[in-house]
C-alpha cells in the first residue's frame, strides 16, 4: 500500500482520485488523453434504465469560479451502456469502476442497479438521488429521507456490490438524508451533488439556460461542499466521498481532512483534462509540506 | 487528438468594431482539419472560450473571434507576447472529399473565418472555390480581399445594401452553380442556406460548450443518426444527418 | 422619479443599491468615505436585544470568488444603538434606514422591533431569521415555515412599519417559508442570507473558523441567490429585495430580471468601500447597453 | 482617513527565505502614524491582504512582507511597474507622546517592520531608542543593520543561539533600562513582553481580517474599555487595555 492508498467500502483504491459522474464520460475517451489506470477509479455517466437525450440546450453556463449545467441525465440507457461502453472501457481500464445510476422511480433505480451490479467491471454502485436537473424525479429522492431510505433498500435488495448513496446538498439538514441512508443499509455516501441556480441573459432577460435552472459545480461550492462532508462523516459511520469543487491537490487534503475517504474530481475536468493525473502526482509533494506521512491518516 | 499546448500572442488586432484576428506561435499538430476549434483558458474565467481556427502553418495559428461578452473583451485587450492555455485540435472539421471541382462557401458574419483555411485547402486540392460572405452593413465586413487573394470567386452581401448584393447570402446563392457547399453562420443563416441550396453540403454549428473536448454533454444536439456532441463529432454535420430544433 | 427609483414597501428610493446589513454598520462611519445619501437605503448591522460581543476569531476566512464570516451578530444591544448609533446616523443621512434585527425568541424579535418601529429614522425592519453563525436561535427560525410565520405575527403586530423577512438558503424549499411570511402578513422578503459553509487549515488540521462553520458571501454564490430569488418572486406577491454576491451593475440587473424590487450589496462592500456609489454611477449606462429606460420596467 | 490609491511597484525583492520588501510608488498622504497598515487587492483574490507600513516618504511606500500563502506567493512574483490597488492610512498606529526619553522597541521575525518606522520618527524626535529583534534562526535575520544606520541601539536574539543573544526578545530586555516600550510580533512574544515589561508600553497585534477598515466587525478583540476592532482602533493598543483571550 502506497502514500496514497485508501479504502472504500472494502475496496482498496491506489488513490482518492475518483473522476464524478457526467464529467467523464464512460472512461474510455479520457483514455486517449492519458492512461486513466493512474485513477482511483472513475464514476460513469449517470445511467437510467431507458436512453435519454436529456435537456434542450442551452445547458452550460458561466459563473463566478464555477459554472451551471443542466444536462439532464443524457445517456444511452442501461442496455446499452452494457453492450457498448463497459466493452470499450475494459479494453483501456483495469480497474473496478463506479457505475452512477439515476432513476425516476424506485423500481427504476432497482432495475439499473441489479443490470449494472452483475458487471464484473462494477466495483461500486453510485445511486445518484440528487439530480436538480430533471424533474418529477431525481433530487426528489434525495431531499427526503424517507424516498432516500426506500431507494437505498430498494437497491440493496438486487445487488452484492458496494452502494453509495450521492446526496443533494439542496436540503436543509443533509444529516438526517445520510442517517436514513445509512440505516437502509447504504455502505457509503458520496456528496454533494450541484447546487441549484440559475443565470439570466441580459440582452434576452430570459434565463440562460433552457432548463431555467441548473446545478452550480466548480470552485464555488467547495466551502459549502467541505461544510456538508464534514456535518455527514460526524453523523455516521460509513465511509463518505466527498466532492464539489475540488481541483488542486490542496483542496484533496482538505477535503478528507474534513472526513471524506475518497475525493470525487468534477467540473475541473472540464476545464484541465489532465486535472486527475496532475493532482495524483501533486499530492506526495503537498503532503509532505504539510506533514502528512499517508492519506490514511487523516480519516 | 487533443492537445494542451501553450501559445504566445504573435498579433492581437481589430479587423471591425467587433472582430479581432489573434495570431499564436506554438504547436499546431492537434489541428487536422480545417473548420476545427480550440478552447482558450482566460485567468479568471472558470469555463474556456471555444473559437474556430480561421488558418494555420507548422507553427502559427490565425484565430479570429468577435467580442460578444467580458470573456472576449478581456482576450481583446491581451499583447503581444502574452501566453495562452489552448486546448487544440478539437471537434470534426470540415471534409474535402466530397466537394467536387466548384466548392461554394457560404460565411455569415462570426461564421466566415473557419471558411478561410478550407478555401485555402479547396484552392490547393485543386478545385474553383467560389465563397458569399454575408454581412449586415458594409462596416462589419472582414477578409474579403483575403478570400480574393486566396483565389475564390467572392461575393459579399450586406443585409443594407452598404455594400455588394443587397440582402442575404441565399440572394447570393440563386444564380451561383456549384457542385457541393460549406457553409458556417448564425443558426437562421444555415436554416435559410439548407432550404436555398441546390446541393449536397456541410454545416458548421456554434453552442454554448462546458469542456469542448465531448466530456460534459452540454452542447448534444439531435440528428436522424442520434444524439451528437456539437463539440466531438460536430461542429460540422452534413446536410443529409441535420434535424432543426424548431 | 429617476430612471434608477423604485418602490420598497410603499417607499420610493432614489436607486434599488442598500449596502447589505453586517457590511456597513451603523452607516455613519462609511459617511467618512462618501456621501451615504445617493444610497438607495442601507440595513444597519443586525441588532438584538442584549449587547453581543459575538464569536470567537478567526471569524473570516478566504474562498473561491468569496469569503466565510461567522460574526455571530456583534452589536451594542438596541438601546445603545438608539442612544448611541441612530444620532450619529442623523447626522450624516436623511433617508429613512432599514433596521435589520435578531433575536433568540419569539419575545426577542418582537421586543427590538417594537422600540427601533418607534425611531422615525427606521423606514423598514428587516427581521433576520437566517443567521447560520448563532447557535439557538437565528436560523432555526427561518427553516421551518412554522416558527417564520410565528416570528412574522409577532414582529408585525408590534409595529406599523413595514416587515421584511430576512430568509435562509440553507433550506430544501425557501419558497415554503416566503409563503409562510407572507401569510403571516409579510410586507416584504429579503434572500439570501449567507450559505453555511466552512474551512479547514491544513498546517492546524482544524477548522479555520473558531466557530467550526461560517456563512459564504460573494460572487460565489451570486447563482444560487438568482435562482432563490427566481423562485420566490414567482411564488409571492410582495416586493424581494435581492442579494447575494452583487458586486457590479451587471449584477444588479440580472437580479431585477429575477424579480427583486431592489437589491443588497454585502461582501463588495468588505473589498471595495466604494463599490455601492460606484455601481450607482455606472447603472444608467449599463441600463442603455440592454435598453433598459426605467429599473422599474424590470419588475 | 482611508484613502483607495493605485501603487506602483518601484522594488520587490526577498530580504531572506520568506521576508520580502516592496517599495510602491504612489501617494502616502493617508498614512500618518508608524504601525498603521495598508491592504492590498490581489487579482484572483477576493480578500485584499493586510500589510503594515515599515517606513513612507511623501511618494514612496515601503512595506516588509512574509509569503505565508497563496496570496503573498502571488504578491511576491509581482514585478517591479506592475500596478497595486490599496486601501491605505488603514488603523491607529502607536502614539509617540508617552515614549519618554529612551523608549524600547521590541520586535518578533515579521513584527519587525513597523518598528522601523517607529524607531525612525522617534530618533528624529529626540529619542535614544533601543531595539530588541528577535528571530528563530541567523537565516530569518533582516533589517538589523537598518535600525543601527537609523542610529537605535540593537540587539538581537535568536532562538537557536545562531546569532546574538540565545533566546527570546524577552532574554534581551531583563537588563536594559527604558522608559516606555513599543512591541509587535507574534501573540505568544506579545504575551512574553506583557509578562517581562517593567514599564507602560504599546502593543500591535495581528487578526484575520475582512475588510481592513472597520465596517465587518471579523477582527474584533475584547479589552478593558470594550470590544474593538483590530483594523480600526487597533492594530495597536495600550498595556493598560489588554485583555488576553486565553
Amino acid at each position: 500500500m502506497g502514500r496514497l492508498s485508501v479504502n472504500l467500502c472494502g475496496i482498496e483504491l491506489d488513490n482518492p482520485i475518483i473522476p464524478a459522474s457526467g464529467t467523464f464520460g464512460y472512461g474510455y475517451e479520457f483514455a486517449e488523453l492519458y492512461d486513466i489506470n493512474v485513477l482511483g477509479s472513475f464514476s460513469c455517466k449517470g445511467t437510467t434504465l431507458q436512453p435519454r437525450f436529456g435537456n434542450k440546450t442551452p445547458r452550460i453556463a458561466e459563473a463566478p469560479s464555477g459554472m451551471l449545467n443542466s444536462v439532464g441525465l443524457q445517456n444511452p440507457g442501461v442496455d446499452a451502456v452494457i453492450s457498448e461502453e463497459l466493452p470499450k472501457l475494459a479494453e483501456c481500464f483495469r480497474k473496478p469502476m463506479i457505475a452512477n445510476v439515476s432513476g425516476f422511480s424506485i423500481e427504476e433505480y432497482a432495475a439499473v442497479c441489479e443490470k449494472l451490479g452483475k458487471e464484473p467491471q462494477v466495483g461500486w454502485l453510485e445511486v445518484n438521488i440528487s439530480c436538480p436537473n430533471v424533474h418529477g424525479g431525481g433530487m426528489s429522492f434525495g431531499t427526503d429521507p424517507e424516498m432516500a431510505a426506500a431507494v437505498t433498500k430498494a437497491v440493496k435488495a438486487v445487488t452484492n456490490k458496494p452502494v453509495i448513496m450521492k446526496l443533494s446538498p439542496n436540503v436543509t439538514d443533509i444529516t438526517a438524508v445520510a442517517r436514513a441512508c445509512e440505516d437502509a443499509g447504504a455502505d457509503g455516501l458520496s456528496l454533494i451533488n450541484t447546487l441549484m441556480a440559475m443565470r439570466i441573459d441580459l440582452r434576452t432577460r430570459k434565463p440562460l439556460l433552457a432548463n431555467v435552472t441548473g446545478g452550480l459545480s466548480g470552485p464555488a461550492v467547495f466551502p459549502v461542499a467541505l461544510r456538508m462532508v464534514w456535518q455527514v462523516t460526524h453523523a455516521v459511520s460509513i465511509p463518505v466521498i466527498g466532492m464539489g469543487g475540488i481541483s488542486c491537490a490542496e483542496d484533496v487534503l482538505e477535503m478528507m481532512m474534513a472526513g471524506a475517504a475518497a475525493v470525487e474530481i468534477g467540473a475541473a475536468n472540464l476545464t484541465d483534462p489532465f486535472v486527475c493525473p496532475k493532482i495524483i502526482a501533486e499530492l506526495p509533494a503537498v503532503m509532505d509540506r504539510y506533514g502528512i506521512n499517508e492519506l490514511r491518516d487523516l480519516k | 487528438m487533443m492537445k494542451q499546448q501553450i501559445f504566445t500572442i504573435i498579433e492581437n488586432k481589430p479587423l471591425t468594431g467587433s472582430m479581432y484576428r489573434l495570431r499564436l506561435g506554438g504547436n499546431t499538430s492537434a489541428i487536422t482539419a480545417p473548420g476545427q476549434f480550440v478552447n482558450i483558458k482566460l485567468d479568471g474565467k472558470f469555463l474556456r472560450r471555444p473559437i474556430s481556427v480561421c488558418d494555420r502553418s507548422g507553427s502559427m495559428l490565425t484565430l479570429i473571434y468577435k467580442t460578444v461578452g467580458s470573456g472576449t473583451e478581456q482576450l481583446s485587450r491581451m499583447k503581444k507576447g502574452e501566453q495562452l492555455d489552448l486546448l487544440t485540435g478539437l471537434g470534426n472539421g470540415y471534409n474535402l472529399t466530397p466537394s467536387g471541382d466548384r466548392p461554394l462557401l457560404i460565411g455569415g458574419g462570426a461564421g466566415v473565418p473557419p471558411l478561410f483555411g478550407l478555401a485555402d485547402e479547396l484552392l490547393s486540392k485543386g478545385c474553383k472555390v467560389t465563397a458569399i460572405l454575408g454581412f449586415n452593413t458594409a462596416e462589419e465586413i472582414f477578409y474579403a480581399d483575403e478570400f480574393r487573394m486566396l483565389g475564390a470567386e467572392t461575393y459579399i452581401t450586406t443585409v443594407d445594401g452598404s455594400a455588394g448584393i443587397k440582402g442575404f447570402v441565399t440572394d447570393a446563392m440563386k444564380d451561383l452553380d456549384y457542385t457541393y457547399f460549406y457553409t458556417c453562420g448564425p443558426e437562421p443563416m444555415l436554416k435559410a442556406v439548407y432550404r436555398a441550396a441546390k446541393t449536397d453540403g456541410q454545416f458548421s454549428f456554434e453552442k454554448r460548450m462546458g469542456c469542448g473536448f465531448g466530456a460534459c454533454m452540454g452542447c448534444s444536439c439531435r440528428t436522424i443518426s442520434g444524439s451528437k456532441r456539437i463539440c466531438k463529432e460536430g461542429p460540422v454535420l452534413e446536410k443529409g444527418e441535420i434535424l432543426w430544433e424548431d
